[in-house]
């Protein structure tokens, strides 16, 4: 079936299970994304360290499988890493959500996100997957300001 | 299958998109003609038709050409007022979808054009709808609002999803200019007791209009016997085709009102400084109008006409009571607006607890080829008010079957497993 | 037959009614495209394809064909975009004709929502025309100022038809709001120097927009490169279906205007007090939009561009060329608008003495059928300008040949005969 | 060739030598009506006297062939008439036009007037065909007030 390649195993699993789930403090900035055709919300908080480190990525919200378990992804991949290489995983994983199926996805670069490749084949889901890490990119933006 | 004189297979026939197999194989399950349905062949031919050998703009033009499409688009006008009972073929106005006539009506209120009082409007006046609208039914009223200094009101909705009028006395009163409300609603399928809030109404002397966008398709309307001011519905919804839709208004107030868009078409004469205006309905046309779609319109309304609306009601009725009693059966999920079918359309909006109304419609439409429709429906203020973002929604049309309902509870088990 | 490159013999048989037999036997010899065009079979066949197939509402939708629909859709605003050298798709707004386009943009002038200076409209303020204004472009404006108390003005016209620019620098002024002409007139066919008009408007600070609905189907038009505030046209005339118009605006402006119809799609989120709007272009763009008639833009436009715009107007310049030259042999005949083929389209509109133009135009089709456009061609004030009631019209199109030139010729002889 | 049915010879020699144009003195009413779509547009004068006579019909306008003839033949009709007599042809030819082709003219009452049965088979041009007779009806409803 189809739905097979949008409904990764992986992707239900952060569904059922979302990693670093609910807000913490401290944090440096706090961004409330919202998609108002759908309703998906995301509520997301940085925490960021020396040496431009990302000590946490905490978050809350309300969606469909794809933006929470997309938001799942994203706490584990930004948490511990740096802001450049988060970073550097947001365009990769934007590039691969925006590429209508076309795009050849570099798993190095993006680990688990990977998963998602399927999504890009949904226009109208793209939004979904990436509501988090569009906030994500913002609530960084803002903590280094 | 579902009953004994209403020939759905024949039907299906007409429709050559219901036996298209989608991609992956899956058949198609089109449950989703609340957001627009599908056309038969009979309205495809004609437009088509037209366009090969018939077509020229309408109204200006003397050759042959020019009055085949003349009298074709105005005969779209005459089967169109035949089919809702309209007093007079000239108070069919053609628009480009209900949200255009919805927005047309709007702009006469408050408009500093407007000599008949009953459309001025002055800060405090107020316009008053409901709870369960379409967003075209809210968005143009709340700029109506924003322009003029008015306020808007609304019906609010029971927890079973009927209209509460225990406040109507009070709702509509002496500074009430227009109440405008939807006659079905196309998330909960509530059919809204029009006499009580227009015999109110009346008594205040307020307009009154009702987005009949989900009735029309699928029960036979009456505009005279209704008795309101307005009535709006569009092309796309019942059979024919997108680009057109309809305003129905009585005569009277019709001309009463100041024009909407300006130019070619809807004058009487034009000089640079002023101009007059060409009667109804051609005073709310301007420009050069949507004519295949007419065409395709008239031959959507002939098509009704031949299978009965008062059968495909019947027919729907039967869909609704089968529909809500398989939905039923499948865990947690709850149904939006009247339990029963009765005072109630074919249209299905549900939840299921812990699944995402996306993932709900994308498991559908991926496994099974089942079309519903997800999110808030256009009906964004109704869903807040059941304290849901989103549901799912099918809907169901005269070419529908049980199977077809059969297969969307299979395929809600299906999401429901996925999820589990 | 004309030109060599060209070849119209192929092109005629992608239109299936130009070999139409007319009652009475007589062939078409169709030269109304300046009122509409007619539709090759490449854009007959690509609706009729989707209506079939494909068919559903746009946006709202996320099963296969709601995705393929959604595709389709806004896949026909990309090749417009292309079409017209927009710098963006989303400056493209599907209208339901150059019309609404127009009105749209007037409707954002004095209107209490618009926050920008430049929509902001006070008694004593200007809006700028001309003479030969459509009157599409000549009631929306007098509709503004006669709701703001905003003074209609308007560039004259000379004696040979073309806009008289003398007093550009009075007439354009800092009370100047918009200035809004016609890019080629649809009586003169005159093309009007737009450089020397938009650089007075811009020191001013005026917007600018063209009525383009007779310059974007017969000639290459590049919004950028024209620097103007709006483009409106329309698909009718350019070898599209009905019911689908197209409004360009530069992004900024687009963005700075309030909405104009509220409804589903234009909207953001909706609470039953206030709401927030789609970006651009969706937030013009209020209920179903016309679905199959953006599909079949888009295969007019691909058809105009296979066929090359260039090349068209190439063709259309020699047919004015060589019509110019067969009517000045008609006794009498009188043509309104340039004498010569320079910076004009092929539209011929002329009087004959002693014939009204409906004579003329009824003979030419009874007994040849030939189609022209007889009246004042929704320009009633150029015609009062030039004193004449009405005025018989003639005008071309890719599909058309000198050999119907001719027979346009042998009709007014024989008309001639008929009154002399 | 078709055109015949609507040019009649008569219709052309009425256009061509009008009866009784040119507005005369003195009348009881006098109107002025257009057709704003095509710019036809015509004055016509009554003079109505005892017993219900028409005394004259005087006329003045602009437009079609249609039109003028039909203002023409209306002129022959009319005067010498009665009012009620009159109006009686009114009637019938405005049934006539209004008949899109299907109706049969009755020559007894309508005279050289049934030339026009052509016209009703163009729907644009009915209004040309009318427009005199309509002001004549008008009129003779004023003159008569
Ligand atoms: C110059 C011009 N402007 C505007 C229009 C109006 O276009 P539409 O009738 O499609 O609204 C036309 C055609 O009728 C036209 O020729
Ligand atoms: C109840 C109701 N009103 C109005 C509309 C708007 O119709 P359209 O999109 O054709 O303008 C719809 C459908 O979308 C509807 O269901």
């Amino acid at each position: 079936m189809i739905a097979e390649s949008l409904y990764q195993e992986l992707i239900l699993e952060h569904y059922k299970h979302p990693q670093g789930r609910g807000l913490r403090e401290p944090y440096d900035a706090e961004v409330h994304h919202v998609n108002p055709t759908c309703g998906d919300e995301v509520t997301m908080r940085v925490r960021l360290g020396d040496g431009g480190k990302v000590l946490d990525v905490s978050y809350d919200g309300q969606g469909c499988s794809i933006s929470q378990a997309a938001a799942s992804v994203l706490h584990e991949l930004a948490t511990g890493s740096t802001v450049g290489d988060s970073l550097a995983v947001v365009d990769e994983f934007t590039r691969l959500m925006q590429g209508r199926g076309q795009v050849e996805p570099d798993e190095d670069v993006l680990g688990d996100a990977v998963a998602f490749a399927g999504v890009a084949k949904y226009p109208a889901r793209v939004k979904c997957a990436l509501l988090a890490w569009m906030a994500f990119k913002d609530a960084v933006a803002r903590s280094s300001a | 299958m579902t009953e004994t004189l209403f020939d759905v297979e024949r039907i299906r026939k007409d429709f050559p998109i219901l036996s298209r197999e989608l991609p992956g194989g899956r058949p198609l399950v089109y449950l989703d003609s609340g957001n627009s349905s599908q056309k038969p062949l009979q309205v495809v031919n004609a437009m088509r038709d037209h366009l090969e050998h018939h077509y020229s703009n309408v109204g200006r033009a003397l050759h042959v050409l020019g009055s085949e499409s003349t009298e074709a688009y105005e005969g779209a006008r005459d089967k169109v007022a035949a089919f809702i009972g309209a007093p007079s073929r000239d108070e069919v106005v053609f628009t480009k979808n209900a949200s255009e006539a919805l927005n047309l009506v709007a702009y006469a209120f408050g408009n500093p054009l407007a000599e008949d009082e009953r459309f001025r409007v002055r800060p405090g006046d107020e316009i008053l709808i409901s709870e369960m609208e379409h967003h075209s039914n809210i968005v143009p009223w709340q700029l109506v609002a924003q322009r003029t200094g008015a306020t808007l009101r609304w019906f609010p909705v029971t927890d079973e999803g009927r209209l509460d009028l225990s406040g109507l006395t009070e709702l509509v009163n002496e500074r009430t200019k227009i109440v405008s409300i939807v006659h079905q609603s196309n998330v909960l399928g509530t059919v809204n007791p029009v006499a009580e809030v227009l015999a109110r109404a009346r008594q205040v002397g307020a307009v009154m209009m009702l987005d009949a966008s989900q009735s029309v398709p699928h029960r036979p309307v009456d505009v005279a016997a209704l008795g309101v001011d307005f009535v709006a519905f569009t092309g796309h919804k019942m059979v024919g085709p997108s680009g057109i839709g309809v305003l129905w208004g009585r005569r009277e107030v019709l001309e009463a009102m100041p024009p909407f868009l300006g130019g070619g078409e809807m004058i009487e004469a034009v000089w640079m400084d002023h101009s007059t205006y060409a009667p109804i309905p051609h005073k709310f046309e301007a420009g050069t109008p949507p004519i295949v779609e007419a065409v395709g319109l008239g031959a959507a309304v002939d098509y009704l006409t031949s299978v009965g609306m008062d059968d495909i009601r019947r027919h729907e009725h039967e869909l609704t009571e089968y529909g809500l009693a398989a939905l039923a059966e499948v865990p947690g999920l709850r149904v939006l607006g009247p339990k029963t079918a009765e005072g109630r359309g074919g249209t299905l909006s549900f939840t299921l607890p812990e699944v995402h109304p996306h993932d709900v419609g994308q498991i559908l439409d991926d496994a099974f080829g089942i079309a519903v429709r997800v999110g808030h429906h256009c009906a964004r203020p109704l869903h807040l008010r059941f304290g849901i973002p989103a549901s799912t929604r099918a809907s169901m049309y005269l070419y529908n079957t049980t199977d077809e309902i059969d297969a969307l509870v299979r395929g809600l088990h299906h999401v429901q497993k996925v999820f589990g």
